[in-house]
């Protein structure tokens, strides 16, 4: 069998996936058509409603890579502080870290193998 | 503070690479030619060279002179690559 | 450009340069050297015209795309003498027993012949031609880069 | 360890790495970073032509050779090839710290960078 | 047919040499020959690696000895050790070379329209000739000095061009950096050779795995090797100038960089399994990998998230991802002395590491292809300047998509196989290591999405009225990838059970290895 990948515990087959997300789109669509007929496109219905506030326009509702996941930056602040600190761009402290691995993993070998 | 751990961390790396090379055989008396004497000894009637480094370059290891040729070649194509300045003017001009 | 006793020692002193460059790349396979070193020789000689005459005066002479070129051919050659061994396996030194640089030295040490080597004089000769062309080509695009000279693409 | 006094230029290979290493990680400016490197490749040279040496060789070309044992010739191909490595890599990194300092106006490896994080 | 395979080898290695010293002298005549033939030439390449594939399967490991009275001598007659420089093409070499020639090809079609405004274009493809062959080289040599050789072929090349574009000051920088750190790398992997010449006169990785001793000197010499080969595939904490270099370079040479960075990678590996095997103080080994594996997985995507470079952002996912291939195989290697626990999972782990790295080389070559054609018609890697591209870049659009969705690990893309099949042995040795997984993964996907609509969503702007689909030779490349992405999607137990499965267990039978060269019968 070329599809089923036997992976120890369990397999994998994307076939099966395949199948059964066609199947999972079928029933969605089939739900989708149950839905509202009175829906009517470019009327009222569609608009967008921002407390009877001006709508700005649609380039200007883009949001840019700056303002997403504003949150999650705030909560791993002190995370990003300490993992900013090695990403200094100097090439002198590039190979002291290449020194300083040389050196840890020499001296880790060498304790093990006492 | 930089100073101090790469000063440190520069010693230990330091003393492995010593206590390294002070293990291996003593200067002047290799433990093991096996492949350099059977050089020595079947260069000229293999490659039939007196120079037994050059058998070595271009016979027994011809591939790594090929390599450092080719590296040779890409030093000076990527230098006249990156100081290539002719169009550039023309553009600007 | 330098005083005109500079120039002239350079212009007689480079042949004597070249001689010698020579000299080692072709006796690579009998003493000390090679084509890089006897490369190298050659290069230091450019170096010197270089320092006497200034990269204006010296890119009259030595175009760069004739280095170009010049420094293809020698990794071509190189190659073509890989190749030509690939009846029985690539670089097989396929040149040892015939009468071009073929003749076998006499075992132990001896006073030399020059026909023999097989393959490796003339892949000393290709990689010679090789490094004098590419090392002069460092050498001459940065000078003409450092003096905004323009060059050839 | 008995032979110690016999290793100097094996030690000296392995002080010069080291000195080399101070150079490229606490000098800023750009020209001595590679002058470093090159350094550090001419240790590297060192050990390796140093470990073909046998006490009393000559070198291992037959042509008028005197009597007496060769040094190993595989080291001395292998140092060659290295050389001429070093060579091309110097070239091309002079050349990029050329443009870096046309660019920047700078040779400190701290004022001219321009990526970080 | 039967001498083409015989020689194959030498011949991958070769013919893109010969090519790259030929293409100056053809684009000085014409520019359409040169990109003819550039094109064919890794083409042919890519015919003959396939054909040493099959071949590999069938007959076992290729052997080559360069300038032997017979390719199949490796030894000369009545002695004991190998002189000559051999070629050694086992399973995970030449799955190495099955990628390489996919992804250069793929990179060398891109480049076509990619670079087609610049100059200097006849020394652009010469240096990307010659990177393919160092690329090669180092994944078919069995010589260690010649490894040393191949890996500089590699960075040299691939450092001219990274700093191909001269007019931003940002490339020069990038390509300093990766010189200065390749040369470095080198320059220690060299002092390493020079440690196991002094002790065993060898330079040949099978014969030298055939007497080496695990000595101090030899402790020394794994510790420099292993981190100058991990320093040059960009793991944590030596990955600082992996965004630096990779998101400067021409996109194709982007593509190009991921796959040396795996090259270095199959040198670590060899060094690991095949150099030292099982006299290699494993579990010591196996946990250091694994510690810097997961390292690189988390701090990678933490800092990919951050990113607005679209270049930048994804080179921090790719030292996500070799992180990935980083705890698989420490894993396998950790349990490589125990052979029961090989047969349990650590087959498993380094399968999955490995079939890793093949998805991994489709997908991030796909996404950095993408990055490139958003900066073929943008001018800018920003993403905060970037809005609505998806109304005019629909093939860009759908091709990104794909990637995205496989590096993410969404099932059913190939991402997803690769993963299961790391996540569900990795447990069996450390639940911890399968949680930062799949944590990782769930992050891979939140900064893609990010990306996405950033880039690709919103009505259109603007300052991109003018822009265009990229032209066809770049859509082509990307869909030579995604159509590899399918294909593994699809066959997954077909691509395993032929090319994962002969490359795991070439690194772990260590003695196969051996054999081929020192001619012991197995």
């Amino acid at each position: 069998m070329t599809f089923i990948l036997e992976s120890g515990y369990a397999f994998w087959n994307p076939l099966i996936w395949i199948i059964v997300f066609i199947v999972v789109m079928v029933v969605v669509y089939f739900f989708r058509r149950r839905g509202q007929k009175k829906y009517k496109k470019d009327t009222a219905q569609a608009r967008i409603f921002l407390c009877g506030e001006e709508v700005p326009e649609a380039e200007q509702r883009h949001i840019r890579v700056g303002n997403i996941y504003w949150g999650f930056f705030e909560t791993l602040k002190e995370y990003y502080n300490q993992v900013l600190r090695p990403h200094t761009g100097i090439i002198n402290d590039y190979v002291l870290w290449f020194v300083a691995a040389t050196a840890i993993s020499a001296i880790v070998l060498l304790i093990a193998g006492l | 503070m930089r100073r101090v751990t790469g000063l440190i961390v520069l010693l230990v790396l330091v003393a492995s690479l010593v206590s390294g090379v002070l293990l291996i055989h003593p200067f002047g008396d290799p433990d093991a030619s096996d492949m350099d004497d059977y050089i020595i000894e079947n260069a000229q009637e293999e490659t039939g060279n007196n120079n037994v480094v050059a058998s070595v370059v271009f016979d027994y290891r011809a591939l790594d002179t090929y390599g450092e040729a080719t590296i040779l070649f890409t030093a000076v194509t990527g230098v006249l690559l990156l100081l290539r300045t002719r169009k550039r003017r023309e553009e600007s001009s | 450009m330098l005083s005109k006793i500079v120039r002239t020692v350079a212009n007689q002193l480079i042949l004597f340069i070249l001689i010698f460059g020579l000299y080692v790349i072709a006796h690579g396979h009998l003493t000390p050297g090679g084509g890089f070193q006897g490369g190298a020789v050659i290069v230091s000689g450019v170096v010197m015209l270089l320092v006497a005459f200034s990269s204006k005066e010296l890119k009259k002479s030595l175009r760069e795309r004739v280095l170009s070129i010049m420094e293809s051919t020698g990794a071509l050659i190189f190659s073509i003498l890989a190749f030509a061994g690939i009846g029985t396996a690539f670089f097989y030194n396929f040149l040892v027993g015939t009468p071009i640089f073929g003749r076998i030295p006499a075992p132990g040490p001896g006073p030399g012949d020059f026909w023999t080597g097989g393959v490796v004089p003339l892949m000393n000769l290709a990689v010679g031609l090789k490094v004098v062309a590419g090392l002069s080509a460092v050498v001459l695009a940065m000078a003409l880069f450092a003096s905004g000279e323009e060059i050839e693409e | 360890m008995e032979h110690i006094p016999l290793n100097f230029p094996f030690l000296a290979a392995a002080l010069l790495v080291g000195v080399s290493f101070y150079i490229i990680i606490f000098k800023r400016n750009l020209i001595k970073l590679i002058m470093g490197i090159a350094m550090l490749a001419s240790g590297v040279n060192l050990f390796l032509v140093a470990l073909g040496y046998r006490a009393g060789g000559g070198a291992p070309i037959y042509t008028d050779a005197p009597e007496g044992p060769m040094v190993l010739p595989v080291p001395q191909a292998l140092t060659l090839t290295s050389i001429v490595i070093n060579v091309a890599v110097l070239a091309l990194m002079l050349t990029m710290v050329i443009h870096i300092y046309r660019h920047t106006g700078s040779l400190d490896s701290e004022k001219s960078r321009k990526m970080k994080g | 047919m039967a001498a083409l395979i015989t020689h194959s080898s030498i011949l991958i290695i070769a013919i893109p040499l010969v090519t790259a010293f030929l293409t100056p002298l053809i684009g000085m005549a014409s520019k359409k020959a040169r990109n003819a033939l550039v094109i064919a030439i890794l083409t042919f390449v890519a015919f003959l690696v396939f054909a040493l594939a099959r071949d590999i399967s069938i007959n076992g490991i290729h052997i080559y000895t360069l300038g032997a009275t017979s390719p199949d001598l490796t030894i000369p007659t009545g002695f004991m050790v190998p002189v000559r420089i051999i070629l050694e093409v086992d399973g995970m070499s030449i799955l190495m070379g099955i990628i390489w020639s996919i992804v250069t090809l793929a990179a060398a079609i891109f480049s076509l329209s990619h670079i087609a405004s610049e100059t200097g274009q006849n020394r652009f493809y010469t240096l990307l000739l010659l990177m393919v062959a160092g690329g090669f080289g180092m994944m078919f040599t069995s010589d260690l000095f010649n490894l040393f050789v191949f890996l500089e072929i590699a960075s040299i090349s691939g450092a001219a061009l990274i700093a191909f574009r001269t007019k931003f000051a940002d490339t020069q920088e990038g390509g300093f950096k990766y010189i200065v750190v390749s040369a470095i790398a080198s320059l220690m992997v060299l002092f390493a050779i020079g440690l196991l010449y002094a002790q065993y006169n060898l330079l040949n990785i099978g014969a030298l795995a055939q007497v080496i001793q695990y000595t101090t000197p030899d402790k020394i010499a794994l510790a420099l090797l292993l981190i100058a080969f991990t320093m040059k595939a960009g793991m944590v904490p030596l990955h600082l100038w992996f965004p630096d270099a990779y998101s400067v370079a021409p996109a194709s040479i982007t593509g190009m960089l991921v796959i040396t960075s795996h090259a270095c990678m199959y040198a670590a590996f060899r060094v690991c399994f095949t150099l030292y095997g099982g006299m290699l103080d494993a579990p010591v080994v196996g946990w250091i990998l694994i510690v810097f594996g997961l390292l690189s997985m988390f701090v990678g995507v933490t800092m990919a998230v951050f990113q607005k470079d679209v270049m930048r952002f994804m080179s921090y996912h790719a030292i996500s991802q070799l992180g990935y291939m980083w705890v698989g195989v420490g894993v396998g290697l950790a349990v490589l002395g125990n052979p029961e626990l090989v047969a349990t999972y650590g087959r498993d782990a380094i399968s999955g590491g490995v079939f890793h790295i093949l998805n991994h080389a489709m997908y991030k070559p796909l996404l950095f292809f993408t990055g490139g054609a958003l900066f073929h018609c943008t001018g800018t890697r920003d993403l905060t300047k970037m809005g609505g591209l998806a109304h005019k870049m629909k093939w860009t659009t759908i091709l990104y998509i794909i990637g995205t969705l496989s590096i993410s690990g969404i099932p059913p893309l190939n991402g997803f196989s690769s993963k299961i099949l790391i996540y569900e042995s990795v447990y069996q040795f450390h639940p911890i290591l399968t949680i930062t997984g799949i944590i990782v993964s769930i992050l891979t996907l939140a900064s893609f999405t990010k990306a996405f609509h950033s880039a690709f969503m919103g009505a259109e702007l603007s300052e991109y009225k003018k822009v265009k689909e990229v032209p066809r030779s770049m859509i082509i490349a990307m869909v030579i990838l995604a159509a590899g992405i399918v294909f593994i999607t699809l066959f997954p137990s077909l691509i395993v059970n032929w090319t994962i499965h002969p490359a795991a267990d070439a690194l772990i039978d260590q003695s196969a290895y051996i054999n081929a060269v020192t001619g012991a019968i197995p």
